[in-house]
């Protein structure tokens, strides 16, 4: 496998139309060796985008360059991308061995040269037992590496995934995931991965782009998108949960301030007039007692629901407004929270993000 | 439920069944060797065998193509032509005969051209070969599309992503995928030439395929006549048939 | 690769094509016309869209539920009545004529048994309707099939649940979903029991279907007799499919 | 809607072969208004159970009871089940109004009557408004409260539910899986629930059984499944992270204690010899100077991987051997938690399932 860096992309008001799905104005430009993340809904246009890159669909107007070479009009044979699916889509009337000899045999490598390889890639993703059996006896996980296998090694210059870890149970889902992020380090790729699974999304990607009909609606470093939504759509996307709508007015010390139900919001921005605020439920402390602490805003409210999710808890707090807060486990036994409780929350006035 | 069901449908298993077995197992074997020793019957045969084959070959290299356009590509009067490549199943065969009649008949434009290049149609085997493919290639056509619409087009995006052009992504993936279902559309295509009689019988009464022959049997001597001959025809296409199939369900 | 395909397809398209338009398109209206007010004519072609009418009705009352349990149930053989129902295809249709002869003929056990019944099949119209029932009858119990097929079968489950008598549930739920694939089916089975000449013609020559008169023209009058008979009959037959498909197409 | 309490339901030794699938001597008691929840991987023949309880399969052996009455050889629509299917499987060609109004006219109910109980369950539900509209029109969610709504117009005994919220975008999964809490108090229905997610079990289930290679191999309630799992597949399937393998010995303090790598873990059991333990990953406390507290088990090791997850941060520290533990994202700032870092780890004895 080769270890220089992978190619580096620019899009440049690219649009498309195939069908039901239209992408209008999308300008990327990812770096050499980047993992760029491509994060929306499901049926969002995120695949034909991916397949446009590859060369799959002809784009209504604007440029694809790759490492400076515009390739809009290149087909995909020529464009030397490597491609894998959500599900997979490996040959099915191929061996395991033959599915990842196809793009070698196409290239007229020498008998040893394409074993060689094989066994290269073999060991790469620890594959080399499955070489002989047909795609339908191998299980999902194994299938993805296969279909991973098939891509790189013919050394892509760009590795597209196109929500390769969404057809997988969750064990299989992590194990691959942490494999990615490997192969990367390791092979140097650019990757370009399509998903609509935020958590994916943080755990791999340098950056994101998050797709909203069509539209790429923001670009950024994955913790930058977590704290900052550009819009509530990305907002609500990646989880938030506590988002309101008011209108701004100066406060004391510097701060403004949000009138919400009961109670008034303070928050640091250059924003005023109607705006919205977000606040993520880990930045929330619930407490039994009134904290003292430097949290600008503590609040006193009523349980009004407690959600366990696996390790985690979900406690809605009615203020009113209702804001919800996460806490561990063990924190949920040793507060005894219970619906009906009275509790007090606190955050900060700067965790509070206003757009 | 399900009682009733297959009651209603056992009458018409065996409305096809009984006479089959009917005239299969009362025909002396002695009286079928005989008629299969018949010279007249053995050319008729292998005349029909053959022009069959050859109207198949002909469908093969056309109709795959039309199939895998019609099962991939959207195009302007898509659905005028599904629709032609529907209609020799309801032309009635002896109208497609005349049809075709003229067209490539000895008097007519096309048959005239082609004649002066020594191509005849009329009581000739190349018209054997039109008629019989003229009412069976939507067989092929229809079996083939279904056979290509089933492989997921991304087999073949990835196919070229790797490195295939369109003509090696056709050849290597979507062609051996669809092929049990093309191999099935040429089985059936070919039987349905094989029993072919009233658009034949117009072009080409003379050399006689075996349907034909059949025919003249029946009309100059009566049934009694007929009848080894029928049961020889059907013995033959059912066996041709059965074991095509039993062939083509083991590949792969 | 799109074009060569596309050129190759083009010619399947014109062979099917062009002699329909030709014939179609050089007989001169006045004759048409005048072939539509021979009595012969019209009695010949009521008579096949009747018989064929009929042989469908008695193919939908006993096939689809053979199909519906092909689609949903296995039992012991089943890959032997599936290829039963694949037979009429293959057999040539004088020899099925022949058979089918050999059951229903004066001479024959069943022809008597219901010959004392008042129904008579040779030279007859039941004769003509058993011709085209076995000709046909496989294009709708395999339309049918693929309807069933295509329903899911947990709509079934979940009406059941919901109280549903397995007969209800087939009635409710299976049926509407296959109709447009069974009224497909029909339109085809009655397209091409209309088409069928060699089957009928041994069974029951008189009175006559339309391509039987079409045949007799052309033996004993000509090709220039049967032209604007030949033309007629397509014509008829291509309005009558294509508006059955305009309607099974705009059903939902 | 009815009010009263749901079904009872036991299945005795019931054994069912149905083409891959094979279920094995399977015995479970559901109470009356109880919620539980059957939890197995994918493709396990949980589908086929529920099926063979609503009537649809015919078992090999064994039996089902429903408030007493042997119910086994009674075909499906004698039975009062309602039945949801992960896909929804609404009638393609009805609208949402005959969808729903489908059991209620089986029933012979007069037309006042069919229009009370849709107006009923429209309000229940919240999709009166979309009563017109064919299926296709609909999105998941809408869909899947349509398939709800048709399951329970007509009263069941008993609620069946196939991996109802798997089809679902996380956003709308959330909001149903509220939902399916709220209808089951409201109505006290009784549910069996099918999934391959513990998270919803758990969020969900008054008891859960979990399903392997056709058997059941735990019953009980989710707390108690999460902490002592019965076997190794059960700790993987529910998550559970550190597991190790070992012989237990005799420890000091009355503490036996499993020697691993480089150090011993003591623990609470009355087992002895070869023995796997388990340590779920918020039991473990991750610091930078050694803790004094009461947790028995205390090791120094060093940050070799941190797994940002969406709010939460797995850090796997190799001592050796290696533990996961987790902790939220304020944490790993505060800590400054990075690869190679030095820390110091510890867990309560108390907190090792041993099995």
């Amino acid at each position: 496998m080769r270890r220089a860096l992978g190619s580096r992309l620019e899009i440049r008001g690219l649009s498309v139309d195939l069908g039901e799905f239209h992408l209008r104005g999308i300008d990327l430009s990812i770096a050499s060796g980047e993992y760029f993340v491509i994060l929306g809904p499901t049926g969002g246009g995120k695949t034909v985008l991916l397949e446009t890159i590859a060369g799959l669909h002809r784009p209504r107007a604007g440029r694809i360059l790759l490492d400076g070479e515009d390739i809009t009009a290149a087909p995909p044979e020529r464009r030397g991308m490597g491609f894998v699916y959500q599900d997979y889509a490996l040959f099915p009337h191929l061996s395991v061995r033959e599915n990842i000899a196809f793009g070698l045999r196409l290239r007229g490598l020498s008998r040893p040269a394409v074993a060689e390889r094989l066994a290269e890639v073999g060991d790469l993703l620890a594959i080399g037992h499955l070489f002989h059996r047909p795609p339908s006896s191998l299980s999902g996980g194994e299938q993805q590496r296969v279909a991973l296998a098939r891509a790189l090694v013919v050394e892509p210059r760009l590795l597209l995934l196109d929500e390769p870890l969404s057809a997988l149970d969750p064990e299989t889902r992590e194990r691959l995931q942490r494999e990615l992020g490997r192969l990367r380090r390791e092979l140097g790729l650019t990757v370009v991965h399509v998903t609509h699974d935020f958590e994916e999304a943080v755990a791999l990607g340098d950056r994101l782009a998050v797709m909203h009909a069509g539209r790429v609606v923001q670009v950024g470093p994955p913790e930058e998108v977590f704290r900052r939504p550009a819009t509530e759509f990305v907002a609500r996307f990646v989880g938030v949960r506590n988002i309101f709508e008011g209108r701004l007015r100066p406060g004391d010390d510097g701060y403004q301030v949000l009138p919400l139900g009961a109670v008034e919001v303070a928050v640091v921005t250059e924003l005023s007039g109607r705006a919205h605020i977000s606040v993520r439920p880990e930045e929330i402390i619930i407490s039994r007692e009134p904290l003292r602490s430097s949290a600008r805003n503590a609040f006193r409210g009523r349980v009004v629901e407690v959600s366990e999710r696996g390790a985690l808890a979900y406690i809605t707090v009615r203020v009113p407004p209702e804001f919800t807060g996460v806490v561990t486990r063990r924190s949920l036994e040793e507060l005894a929270l219970r619906e009906g409780e009275e509790v007090w929350i606190a955050f900060k006035a700067s965790a509070v993000h206003v757009f | 439920m399900r009682i009733a069901f297959a009651l209603l449908g056992a009458l018409l298993v065996l409305f096809v069944a009984v006479p089959l077995l009917w005239i299969t197992l009362s025909a002396p074997p002695a009286l079928l060797w005989q008629t299969l020793l018949d010279e007249e019957v053995q050319d008729a045969i292998l005349l029909t065998f053959a022009a069959s084959l050859a109207a198949t070959v002909l469908a093969f290299v056309t109709g795959v193509p039309l199939a895998y356009l019609l099962a991939r590509t959207d195009f302007p009067g898509k659905h005028l032509v599904e629709g032609i490549m529907d209609v020799p199943v309801v032309v009635p065969h002896t109208a497609a005969g005349i049809a075709l009649l003229m067209m490539f008949g000895r008097r007519a434009l096309l048959g005239r051209a082609l004649g002066t290049l020594g191509l005849r149609f009329v009581s000739a085997v190349p018209g054997i070969v039109i008629a019989m493919l003229f009412v069976s290639l939507s067989f092929l056509v229809s079996a083939a599309r279904e056979g290509f619409e089933a492989v997921d087009p991304r087999l073949e995006r990835i196919a070229r992503t790797l490195g295939a052009s369109p003509w090696t992504a056709f050849w290597r993936v979507a062609f051996p995928l669809a092929w049990r279902n093309i191999l099935s559309g040429m089985i059936l295509m070919w039987a349905r030439g094989l029993s072919e009689f009233g658009a034949v019988v117009i072009l080409t009464y003379h050399p006689m395929v075996a349907p034909v022959l059949l025919y003249e049997r029946f009309e100059s001597f009566g049934l009694d006549y007929a009848r080894p001959v029928a049961t020889l025809i059907i013995l033959i296409c059912l066996a041709t048939f059965v074991a095509l199939r039993l062939v083509s369900r083991r590949e792969r």
